[in-house]
């Protein structure tokens, strides 16, 4: 499913991308600027847009940037060690503040991780509660970031907060959703090794299907959005043209890497679980600009909840976890090894790479985030852009810093 | 009473003349309740938001709850603010810049904890990288649990700050403001006790858990016995 | 008779006036927020009063209590006098406004020429305030606000003039004279006297820094511009200068397009100000629906799109004026 | 599905090859010619000092050919050695390799710009260290 090849004909995008030569992120600015002329600017930690507590020290010539340096590390908070410390069965709840929008796809990567090593799969019900979560994990967050991105176009008082007022009422109903299905609004703590810790309660589907239909007649609102706003196309169009080549050799994946133009999804490139016998339509578009990205998140949103539809149509019947008594610590105990799962995440490859070492704890448990991967694209996009199009390209790549820093 | 630019309280010369005054009791208590219901009516809110409380804080601002409703904005810098809303994580890296921003927000001014990890660090707590709790570096007035609080425990705890300026102002003696005790952050929004899926195991497991924590605050350490 | 003396006169009409603007101003702020919470589904100031209406005297009550800083490094006159010349310019701006026959406080033979001029020395404080500051957001804003208002007084003053040509008056008072008959500039010459009432309104929203053209303030990326060190009642020095800008504005479009105070049934100052709020409130609606340009962007419209356009709308009001 | 490393004198099995350190180079640029385009992560885990073994730690490349083909570099780094840096074929290695030197403490040779990415400059030890306690103190803060 192609969103047509964006909004411009091919041969000029690809002028556009033959435009973006890949500048140098560890320009020397002593020998560029030995008078010391160029305004250093700090944008962040605490910044209305950086989307959390990102620092991104800035040279600027006038207003235009010569060079940007992202400082990470003010939300380390150690979830690497923290999951050395506590048992498999411990760690689902820490892992949901990683990406925290996206709580969901955190607790699906990392039990699966844990799955590969102690080679078990999750029953069919479990399956589908799996994808089922995921998938309107995936329309939550895309909500949000439709939000924040009206944010960091419009402002916090003007039209941008219109649309971000918008798109959380919407956001409210699926976490409503996620509030029946396992009882936390936001860190849901539901998923475990071997299957789900919550059944789906009687009437959910209903639930789920309202306000599903609801959401899919809204899109058409920020549909609408893109199509017309001469404001938004001016603000997006051409900005921030991210490279197909730069962005797979960054390690660049979800919609990023698809809006460049590189039909790649891990859902139906390497499936796991339930999308093995899942046809998932991608979405991609060629331009690499903000637009695009926007197009293919919308594109995607449409996509989950086409399969949020299809799933809730044949969830069977069964348990929901393979494994006995698995709420008490220390019963999942995998054999020495290491293993490495991935998901689509949101915001592209959630990995998890486990070493086992026998005993009830992982001995290292490295968290693969797609955000990291996203954000060093910024040295290489922000140089010769306005300081408007920086906070513009900046939301439009979608980091979480609490995935970047972990 | 004011404060001048070098921290230091003063009783303004104007205001001991005034005081002098006959029948200037009834005036100034009018117009100190009067200022007191402005102060508490537009807090404008500095959202120290790191991580996921701030997402929190967000849909507490967005329609479905609303902080206008009570008058209360946020200001994206914080020489314009009144209330900083530390929500989420702070980090060793961070808590300087947290600190310089407090710093610089002007008087009056008031803190709120919003969810376990500013309150006490929660289970990052014991990590190298995370304070232990904001309290530990600079003074918070209303902690809101939750992990993260609910959109509607942070009105409480605005509402809270509100009783709370005005008692102040009033010269009532208020009841300080402590980290709240470890089982109320453990509980769910939703119980789901009555669910008959739930084992009884979980139950006991969980009440084992609450009996065998520190009651004084959330910084007990493994090798510390209570 | 005494109100016979001008100074008299002016003085009584001018505090009404004055006065008139600041509470249109305490309340425009309220009915702004409850007007963007119905926007965005939400209710706006409710617990404050009834409907939420003493919210702007709770706001004005606490920013008089804020401590006021000034920040280290910063050029304190500079600093400290910015706020007042801003609110002090453009409440005088409205001396040259008239709200009905006679209803002005200094009835001037030039008054567009005064009010438009006065209201575009409103970079001033900005400037000096963004570079007074210390702060590298504040001087950015005060740079863009400077770029911005340099730009757009070309065609602000170009549309202008197209009622100055049409009733053949730089006065006001001539201007709303030759409207009368309900031959509003916006409607009657049928061509140029719409195209010069909309420029006139989009440049005004520049000139007020208001959302689509509000980079110099640009919350997402200057954190809050020129007013980033700003506290207390400062700050709301600023924050009236914007909003009685925008309703300075709305009032002079009312008097050079709208026809001024006339309307249906009594003419009177009443229409002027309904039909000011009128405008005022489209300000709102178009503030909390569109997004922001970009600088370089909305230079380019400036330029290529709005002053030629303003140059012909002027030309054809001139050849419409001779030929008729 | 495994990439024939057979003039490496290297196996791959499962997508698993062990690279000796001097290797690593070749292969990866090997690799990268062959179309290993996407760069996926980059992992270290630390082992201390055994009876057998001395103080090392355990690094792993995966890189992968759009689009299914892993192939995951594994090598063993002893702490007195430094790992070869793969950041001037892969642009991600930049970033990847500065955490994995910031919290594992692996050092590798060849990059252009190893600083502390996660933590301030001035941290003391690297802590996802073995030896390193989850709590240690940090003056002022905690």
């Amino acid at each position: 499913m192609a969103v047509g090849h964006g909004h411009l004909p091919e041969p000029v995008a690809a002028l556009i991308r033959a435009r973006a030569a890949v500048p140098n992120p560890h320009l020397d600015v002593e020998s560029y600027d030995p008078e010391g002329d160029l305004l250093v600017l700090n944008l962040g930690p605490q910044h209305p847009s950086t989307h959390g507590v990102l620092r991104v020290k800035l040279y600027l010539d006038g207003e235009v940037c010569i060079k940007a340096v992202p400082y990470l590390g003010y939300l380390h908070r150690g979830v690497e060690k923290l999951c050395e410390k506590l048992t498999y069965v411990q760690i689902t709840p820490i892992v949901d503040k990683n990406d925290y929008v996206a709580a969901f796809s955190n607790e699906l990567a990392i039990n699966m991780g844990f799955e590969t090593l102690l080679g078990v799969e999750p029953p069919p019900r479990a399956q589908h509660i799996r994808a089922l979560g995921a998938e309107m994990q995936r329309v939550a967050s895309h909500l949000l970031w439709i939000g924040t991105f009206g944010l960091d176009m419009g402002g916090a008082l003007g039209g941008g907060a219109t649309l971000f007022m918008h798109t959380f009422r919407e956001r409210e109903s699926i976490l409503d959703c996620f509030e029946v299905l396992t009882g936390s609004r936001f860190h849901y703590n539901t998923l475990q090794v071997g299957g789900c810790r919550h059944d789906i309660p009687a009437g959910w589907e209903t639930l789920v299907r309202q306000t599903f239909a609801t959401i899919s007649a809204r899109i058409e609102e920020y549909e609408s959005f893109v199509r017309t706003n001469a404001i938004f196309l001016a603000r997006t169009r051409g900005v921030g043209v991210v490279d197909a080549e730069l962005a797979l050799s960054l390690g660049v994946s979800g919609p990023v890497l698809r809006a460049s133009g590189v039909d790649y999804d891990l859902r139906r490139d390497r499936p796991y679980g339930l999308y093995r016998e899942l046809k998932v339509n991608v979405a991609t578009a060629s331009a690499g600009d903000c637009q695009a990205r926007f197009e293919v998140r919308l594109a995607e949103m449409r996509e989950s909840i086409r399969l949020v539809n299809l799933l809730l149509d044949g969830v069977p019947e069964g348990p929901i976890n393979v494994l006995k008594a698995v709420k008490l610590p220390g019963t999942v105990k995998p054999k020495p090894g290491i293993g490495y799962a991935a998901i689509e995440s949101p915001r592209g490859e959630l990995g998890t790479w486990v070493v086992a070492d026998g005993s009830d704890k992982p001995y290292r448990c490295k968290i693969r985030g797609p955000s990291l991967h996203a954000l060093s694209l910024l040295p290489y996009l922000a140089p010769g852009q306005n300081l408007s199009d920086i906070i513009v390209t900046l939301g439009s790549l979608d980091p979480i810093m609490g995935e970047v820093d972990r | 009473m004011a404060v001048n630019e070098e921290n230091e309280t003063f009783v303004h010369p104007l205001y001991e003349a005034l005081e002098r005054f006959p029948g200037a009791d009834v005036g100034l208590t009018t117009a100190d309740r009067v200022l007191t219901w402005g102060l508490t009516n537009a807090l404008w809110v500095f959202p120290m938001a790191t991580s996921c409380c701030g997402i929190e804080f967000m849909a507490a601002a967005c329609s479905r709850f609303d902080l206008d409703r009570i008058g209360t904005i946020a200001r994206g810098t914080p020489r314009q603010c009144d209330v900083m809303v530390i929500a989420g994580t702070i980090t060793v890296k961070m808590a300087p810049r947290v600190k310089k921003l407090w710093d610089q927000m002007p008087e009056p001014k008031w803190a709120i904890a919003m969810g376990s990890c500013a309150i006490s660090g929660d289970f990052y707590r014991d990590i190298y990288s995370v304070v232990p709790g904001v309290d530990t570096f600079m003074p918070v007035d209303v902690y809101v649990p939750g992990c993260p609080p609910n959109p509607d425990a942070l009105f409480m705890g605005i509402r809270r700050l509100q009783e709370k300026i005005r008692l102040k102002r009033e010269g009532k003696w208020t009841e300080p403001e402590l980290r709240p005790d470890t089982p109320g952050l453990r509980s769910p929004a939703i119980g789901r006790l009555g669910d008959p899926g739930r084992d009884a195991c979980t139950s006991q497991a969980q009440l084992d858990a609450v009996l065998g924590l520190d009651p004084g605050g959330g910084l007990r350490r493994p090798d510390q016995k209570s | 008779m005494i109100l016979g003396n001008p100074w008299v006169h002016g003085g009584v009409v001018g505090f009404v006036v004055v006065n008139f603007l600041m509470v249109t101003f305490a309340w425009s702020v309220w009915f702004e927020r409850k007007f963007a919470g119905r926007m965005q589904n939400r209710p706006g100031p409710t617990e404050v009063g009834p409907f939420g209406l003493l919210q702007p005297i709770a706001d004005l009550l606490k920013l008089l209590q804020k401590q006021d800083i000034v920040p280290d490094g910063a050029d304190r006159a500079l600093f400290n006098l910015a706020p007042p010349i801003g609110a002090i310019l453009i409440l005088a701006s409205a001396a040259a406004l008239p709200f009905g026959p006679g209803l002005v406080a200094a009835d001037l033979d030039v008054g567009v020429l005064f009010a438009l001029s006065i209201t575009s020395l409103m970079v001033i404080p900005v400037w000096m305030a963004g570079w007074a500051s210390n702060n590298k957001y504040a001087l950015l804003g005060a740079m863009r606000a400077a770029a911005q208002a340099v730009s757009f007084e070309v065609p602000l003053l170009l549309s202008a003039m197209v009622p100055i040509v049409l009733a053949g008056s730089f006065s006001i008072a001539d201007i709303v004279a030759a409207q009368s008959g309900y031959a509003w500039f916006a409607l009657w010459p049928p061509g140029p006297g719409l195209v010069a009432f909309v420029l006139f309104f989009l440049t005004s929203l520049a000139e007020a820094n208001r959302i689509p053209f509000d980079i110099p303030e640009a919350e997402s990326e200057l954190v809050a511009g020129v007013t980033t060190e700003y506290t207390g009642m400062k700050f709301g020095l600023f924050y009236l200068a914007e909003y009685v800008h925008t309703l300075v504005a709305s009032l002079l479009a009312t008097v050079l397009f709208l026809g001024g105070w006339e309307g249906p049934f009594v003419d009177g100052p009443h229409w002027m100000i309904a039909k000011a709020l009128g405008l005022y409130a489209f300000i709102f609606w178009v503030r909390w629906t569109l997004l922001r340009y970009r600088a370089d962007q909305f230079m380019a419209l400036c330029w290529k799109v709005l002053v030629p356009t303003s140059l012909a709308t002027l030309v054809a009001a001139a050849l419409w004026k001779h030929l008729s | 599905m495994s990439i024939d490393l057979s003039h490496f004198d290297l196996v791959a099995e499962n997508d698993i090859v062990v690279v000796p350190v001097d290797k690593l180079v070749d292969v990866a640029t090997y690799l990268r010619g062959q179309g290993f385009e996407y760069f996926v992560y980059c992992c270290a885990a630390h082992y201390p000092a055994s009876e057998s073994e001395p103080d090392r730690a355990l690094v792993e490349y995966r890189l992968r050919r759009l689009p299914a083909e892993d192939v995951a570099l594994r090598l063993w780094i002893p702490s007195s050695d430094a790992c070869p840096s793969l950041a001037g074929l892969w642009q991600a290695a930049d970033w990847q390799e500065r955490e994995q030197f910031d919290l594992v403490g692996v050092r590798f040779a060849g990059h252009p710009d190893l600083r502390r990415i996660m933590l301030p400059e001035d941290w003391p030890g690297h802590p996802l260290r073995r030896d390193y306690a989850i709590d240690t103190r940090h003056f002022p803060w905690r």
